[in-house]
């Protein structure tokens, strides 16, 4: 579904990613390992295409993908939550999750249709629907990102650190929010990253570690 | 000089274009007759005040051309360089010096505004260079220190202010309240001293209701208008001039205030063309000296007719009277040249003995003739009326028009211009001529 | 780079040269060392990340303290230190405010001080002489007050001699822990933060050390060109100043006085090339340099040594 | 102080009046520097330029116009086809050839970049419409004066300063905050300002939307020039102190704030006219003082949001 061929990137004319090769089978679960700073976040970007590609490819669904716009991912059905979880804080949540949907100019019965799937997957977003987005709390913030992602993401979701500093209770809930996930959309292909690889084991098939900016045996 | 030359080539290895700046100057030290008679021009060729800047470079530009196609001034072909007062003080010091020491002018044309001169007055004693104050007319320049040579080509604000003055008390002797709006700067807040000195003196008492000082450039006029409105006072004076008097009197216009107060306009003469029919008649209008269109009595009238239509013929406007300001500078240095020349017995003239050539100078101006005093002042004459419409123009024109001559109206030499406006008495009103007719 | 001391030196030398080989340049290459100290400043500023959109008010402060203080001190040497203390005054105070902002807000803020003082200059006609400036007069040098051109090369000398001094205390202080730290509150605040590191008293440091040296700038402007104005502070003069602390480049102390000879020298010559159009010349130059050599001169030049 | 009030009390209606007119146009050129902001995360110092240039084309339609004998109100269709004529062949030309080629550079290459672009653009503007002052008057005669009565006085105000420049200004704010609240391409813009790479990621696209938005903002400020151009003189320099009272006008504002822009602008055009009746000398300051105040109060700006700081 996914795949890095020898991805180099460079921020600032540093190079922060030292040919990074990964894949994500469709309807697969991959976690990406790493400490802080190891290129994580990056590689997420280098996927979304946020970033310009130095050396190697991005494929997505087997196609070339590198040179593909950012904007265009979201067309392929690939969602992002990004690590801060970044909602438009003016928007309610409802808007905020509405907001891919309008601008991929869906069908109104399938916004509807996605809409509803996500709030039977998170049902606390029901209630936060009508609530502004800027008023939330860290971790409300991280479900409402992950049902954001999900109105896009009917291939696959990309998640940055969702855990990260969240308290150990609504971490619980979000691993829980995943399994449900896993079970309702199997065909959605998931990456996720973590600092603490213990987190996420029981939740995905894969595991990949990278370590200053390279890949490193698991 | 040729190993001077590659030593300074050599040392600065510099580019073509360089190359030939630096060198630039290399002849000007030379005596007898040069190849060419350089001339720098300091003037606005940016911002708001290249409003006049712009036009008189375009009539240097017209009577140089000119100049050289008669031959020159004695048989030396004149060439101009001219320099940008906009960028401010500290560059324009820095390129004075440059006109002087690189370019090799013998003679500097120096700006338009009073800063300016005050900054390039004491360089032209330094240097040793002359300087024709070509348009500035803060009175300060030769009132608080002699400069050898430097001098003033035309008027300055002491006539330029006191005629209207005058005209104001003889065609409106009964005001009692007046309100002024100038620009905030020196022009501004000198010639409104200036005013106020000589009001002060030959009519007591007039009471000042308004005193402001808009920002130099300001666009909106609109709430000063109002302030105005309400006041209502006899007179409004302004000195203002360029897009500042232009958006001044629109928004006037436009609110009838010219209906309520009567309006003194010293400087009104480059900003008719723009208002057209939006100026109102009958009111007092001045140009900074007897340049007028529509000059009663001009000492030549073909030659004013020529300076018009050399100036209309290529910009499809008439001259204002910055292009005049130039065209007196470039006549005082024809006949300053012709002077020194004739007086050396055909020689090429150096600094010194140019500027003593300067020094009682009569030269003619395109409506009449100039002399430079002792102290390096020009005597222009100045005419003031009321601004009314005619046949020929498709702007406002002065009619009833006095023409004060400038001995009258300037402060005599070694005297300070606010002290002898002081000292002025209601009887002075005695010596101002008749209209003239036309 | 151990190549800076040389080029220093070097620099200073052709400057010596150019100086003495074409005499009207003296004046211009004296302006130029003026207002690559104040740009020093810039470039400290710059490299916190902050772009102050309003350094002019120094320069102004620096120049209106000597205008307004020669008629009855005209000592240089008193002068200088004079000037350098009202800026370093001002710039502790408007500092102790300014340094709580970042990015965007602290350069609009400088502005809006710069806007302020020029605003005030110019209204304030009965102190300042209003835009028409006050003419700075009669000098003294260590009591003497020599000829014209002594004189000029004495302005000269000692702005290339403040210069060095400035160039290496820079260098000096950017290498320090302190220097450094600056650098982390372009990346970093908040970890400089977690490290113990004040960032508001580092930035002040910073500030207050760039007022200085504009005050001192402002100062030799003022007595070279023996006349102030209010244009000094306006808000073109401050952008005059960032474009060349980016004309130079910023990644040396040398930065600033190359990019001030080259923009001086630009001015002068595209003045006198196209007296109507400096402007626009000036314009493309800066549009070149940002889009083809962001690193400027310095980058140009510390580029050909790395090739 | 009440004593004070109730003697000047015509006089500061008076100033009331003007303040309005002034703020409406500080508002005009100020939000479309704003908005500009807001997406780009550029201070455009060129819009002063854009202000100018809009001002220009105005006044040379309408004068065209009267040329060719067209009625008074053509006048007003001068105006927009200016403000339209700047934001679509400037904005997307100074887009796509500058400003795209330094998206993500630092801070100060980006506004030096608008910065060369203004020394750049007053000489264009210089070389194509002279230095001379350039007005036009028609969309002012055409709706001639109203009387405001003064104590037992009448004071004459132009019904377009009265009416027609608060009134654009107001329907502007309206308009625009529909525009960014109910559309979707507002919307759209909204998100772009709120965080550019999680909209990009949500599908949009942030290349479009900036050229569109630049558009927008010099569009803007070519109106807020042609609404100014009837009023005033134009001379060359009028752009450079357009930009920086605009500055004041945004950061004071918060940045992106349409209602800051606003109620700022309003601070900044009574201020300024309640100065000029009671205390001329303080008149240029007035916008940066208010700046200060404001900004030592809340840091961020009137309306602004505190950024979170990434660390």
């Amino acid at each position: 579904m996914l795949e890095l061929t020898g991805v180099s990137v460079d921020i600032a004319g540093i190079r922060v990613l030292r040919g990074v090769s990964l894949a994500v089978p469709p309807g697969g679960r991959v976690a990406l390992i790493g400490r802080n700073g190891a290129g994580k976040t990056t590689t997420l970007r280098a996927l979304m295409g946020l970033l310009p590609v130095r050396e190697g490819q991005v494929t997505i669904d087997g196609r070339e993908a590198t040179a593909v716009p950012a904007h265009h991912r979201a067309r392929l059905g690939i969602g992002y939550a990004p690590e801060e979880r970044r909602l438009f804080g003016s928007f309610s949540v409802q808007e905020n999750m509405l907001l891919p949907a309008q601008v991929l100019r869906l069908p109104a019965a399938e916004t509807a249709r996605r809409l509803e799937a996500v709030f039977t997957l998170l049902p606390e977003l029901r209630d936060l629907a009508p609530r502004r987005a800027a008023g939330l709390s860290g971790g409300q913030g991280k479900m409402v990102a992950l049902g954001r992602a999900l109105m896009v993401g009917t291939r696959a979701v990309l998640l940055d650190e969702p855990f990260q500093g969240l308290a150990p209770a609504l971490a619980l809930r979000y691993a829980e929010a995943l399994a449900r996930l896993r079970q309702a959309l199997p065909d959605v292909a998931i990456l996720i990253t973590e600092s603490n690889p213990e987190l996420l084991r029981p939740l995905v098939q894969a595991t990949y570690v990278i370590e200053r900016g390279e890949m490193a045996p698991v | 000089m040729t190993e001077a030359v590659t030593r300074r080539a050599a040392l600065l290895g510099a580019g073509a274009t360089a190359g030939s700046l630096l060198l630039a100057g290399g002849g000007a030290q030379a005596q007898g007759k040069p190849s060419e008679l350089r001339v720098g021009i300091t003037t606005f060729l940016s911002g708001s005040a290249s409003v006049f800047g712009v036009p008189a470079k375009q009539m240097a530009e017209l009577l140089f051309e000119e100049i050289n196609k008669a031959g020159g001034i004695g048989g030396v072909p004149v060439r101009p360089f001219f320099v940008d007062e906009a960028p401010g003080t500290d560059h324009l010091v820095g390129e004075f010096r440059r006109l002087v020491q690189n370019e090799g002018v013998q003679i500097v044309f120096a700006s338009i505004s009073s800063g300016s001169c005050l900054a390039c007055t004491p360089l032209s004693d330094e240097m040793k260079k002359t300087t024709l104050l070509w348009d500035c007319g803060t009175q300060r320049i030769f009132e608080e220190a002699p400069h050898p040579y430097a001098f003033r080509t035309q008027g300055y604000g002491t006539p330029e202010v006191l005629a209207p003055l005058l005209y104001l008390l003889k065609h409106k002797p009964d005001f009692r309240t007046l309100a002024v709006i100038n620009q905030d700067y020196a022009w501004g807040r000198d010639s409104w001293e200036l005013w106020k000195a000589g009001m002060d003196a030959m009519k007591p008492g007039v009471r000042v209701v308004a005193e402001m000082f808009p920002r130099f450039g300001a666009t909106d006029y609109s709430t000063e208008v109002t302030r105005l409105l309400a006041a209502r006072p006899d007179v409004i004076l302004s000195t203002s001039w360029g897009g500042d008097l232009v958006t001044l009197l629109r928004q006037s216009a436009e609110r009838r205030l010219f209906e309520r107060s009567t309006f003194v306009l010293p400087i009104a003469e480059a900003s008719m063309q723009i208002l057209g029919r939006t100026m109102q008649p009958g009111h007092i209008i001045g140009a900074r000296g007897d340049h007028w269109n529509n000059h009663p009595s001009p000492k030549d009238p073909a030659r004013l007719k020529r300076f018009v239509d050399l100036y209309r013929s290529k910009y499809n406007e008439y001259p204002i009277y910055p292009c005049h300001h130039m065209a007196q500078a470039i006549s005082a240095m024809q006949a300053a040249y012709a002077k020194a020349i004739a007086a050396k017995g055909g020689g090429w003239p150096n600094d010194q003995e140019l500027a003593n050539a300067f020094r009682g100078l009569t030269f003619d101006s395109p409506t009449s003739s100039i002399t430079l005093r002792e102290d390096g002042q020009g005597l222009e004459d100045q005419i003031v009326g009321l601004s009314s419409f005619n046949q020929q123009y498709p702007f406002a024109v002065p009619k009833d028009m006095i023409l004060f001559p400038a001995a009258m109206v300037s402060t005599p030499v070694g005297q300070k211009s606010v002290d002898w406006l002081k000292s002025l008495k209601p009887d002075f009103l005695n010596q101002v001529p008749a209209p003239i007719a036309g | 780079m151990k190549r800076e001391p040389l080029l220093a030196a070097l620099g200073a030398f052709a400057l010596i040269a150019c100086a003495w080989a074409v005499p009207w340049l003296k004046f211009i290459l004296t302006i130029a060392l003026a207002k690559g100290i104040a740009v020093l400043g810039i470039l400290l500023l710059l490299r916190a990340g902050q772009v102050s959109f309003g350094h002019s008010m120094f320069l102004a402060l620096g120049a209106y303290t000597v205008a307004f203080m020669a008629p009855t001190e005209p000592e240089v040497l008193l002068l200088l230190p004079a000037a350098a203390l009202v800026a370093t005054g001002f710039g502790l105070v408007i500092g102790l405010f300014l340094v709580r902002y970042r990015d965007i807000f602290f350069g609009m803020l400088n502005l809006a001080f710069a806007m302020v003082l020029y605003s005030l200059l110019e209204k304030l006609y009965a102190i300042t002489k209003g835009t028409d400036g006050i003419r700075v007069a009669g000098l003294t040098f260590a009591g003497t007050q020599p000829e014209r051109p002594v004189q000029e090369w004495v302005m000269f000398g000692i702005a290339l001699g403040l210069a060095i001094l400035f160039g290496l205390l820079v260098s000096v202080y950017l290498a320090s822990p302190m220097g450094r730290a600056l650098a982390g509150i372009k990346t970093r605040e908040t970890r400089l933060e977690f490290m113990g590191v004040p960032a508001r008293r580092v930035l002040l440091f910073a500030y207050v050390l760039s007022a200085l040296m504009g005050g001192v700038g402002g100062a030799l402007v003022a007595m070279t060109t023996r006349h102030v104005t209010p244009q000094i502070a306006y808000w073109t003069a401050s952008g005059e100043l960032v474009f060349i602390a980016i004309l130079g480049g910023a990644g040396s102390a040398l930065g600033p006085f190359l990019g001030a000879t080259a923009f001086e020298l630009v001015r002068v010559y595209a003045a006198a090339a196209v007296a109507e159009a400096w402007q626009m010349i000036l314009g493309a130059v800066l549009l070149v340099v940002i889009l083809f050599a962001p690193g400027g001169v310095w980058g140009l030049l510390s580029r050909r040594w790395r090739a | 102080m009440a004593t004070w009030l109730s003697e000047n009390s015509l006089l500061l209606g008076l100033a009331l009046l003007d303040g309005l007119a002034y703020a409406a146009l500080v508002f005009m050129v100020a939000v479309g520097l704003n908005l500009v902001f807001g997406v780009l995360r550029i201070v455009n110092v060129a819009h002063g330029s854009l202000f100018a240039i809009g001002a220009y084309t105005a006044a040379s339609i309408g004068l065209f116009f009267a040329s060719r004998g067209l009625p008074a109100w053509m006048g007003y269709v001068a105006l927009v086809l200016a403000a339209v004529a700047v934001g679509a062949v400037l904005g997307p030309l100074i887009e796509r050839l500058l400003l795209r080629r330094i998206y993500g550079h630092e801070d100060v290459l980006q506004l030096l970049v608008t910065f060369a672009l203004f020394m750049i653009l007053e000489d264009v503007q210089k070389l194509v419409w002279g230095v001379q002052p350039v007005s036009q008057d028609a969309p002012l005669r055409f709706l001639g004066t109203v009387d405001i009565p003064f104590g037992d006085d009448v004071i004459p105000f132009t019904a377009y300063q009265l009416f027609v420049l608060p009134g654009i200004a107001l329907a502007t704010l309206i308009a625009l905050a529909w525009f960014l609240r109910r559309t979707l391409t507002g919307r759209v813009i909204v998100a772009v300002t709120t965080d550019k790479e999680a909209a990009t990621a949500m599908g949009i696209d942030a290349a479009r939307i900036m050229l569109l938005t630049f558009s927008f903002g010099a569009g803007l400020a070519a109106l807020g020039g042609a609404l100014a151009s009837p009023t005033t003189a134009l001379v060359p320099g009028i752009g450079a102190q357009t930009i920086v009272l605009s500055f004041a006008v945004v950061a004071t504002a918060g940045l992106g704030q349409i209602e800051g822009a606003a109620l700022t602008a309003l601070m900044i055009g009574l201020g300024r006219s309640i100065a000029v009746y009671f205390a001329p000398e303080f008149e240029v300051v007035v916008p940066y003082l208010i700046m200060v105040a404001v900004l030592l109060v809340r840091p961020q700006g009137l309306f602004g949001v505190i950024e979170t700081r990434r660390v």
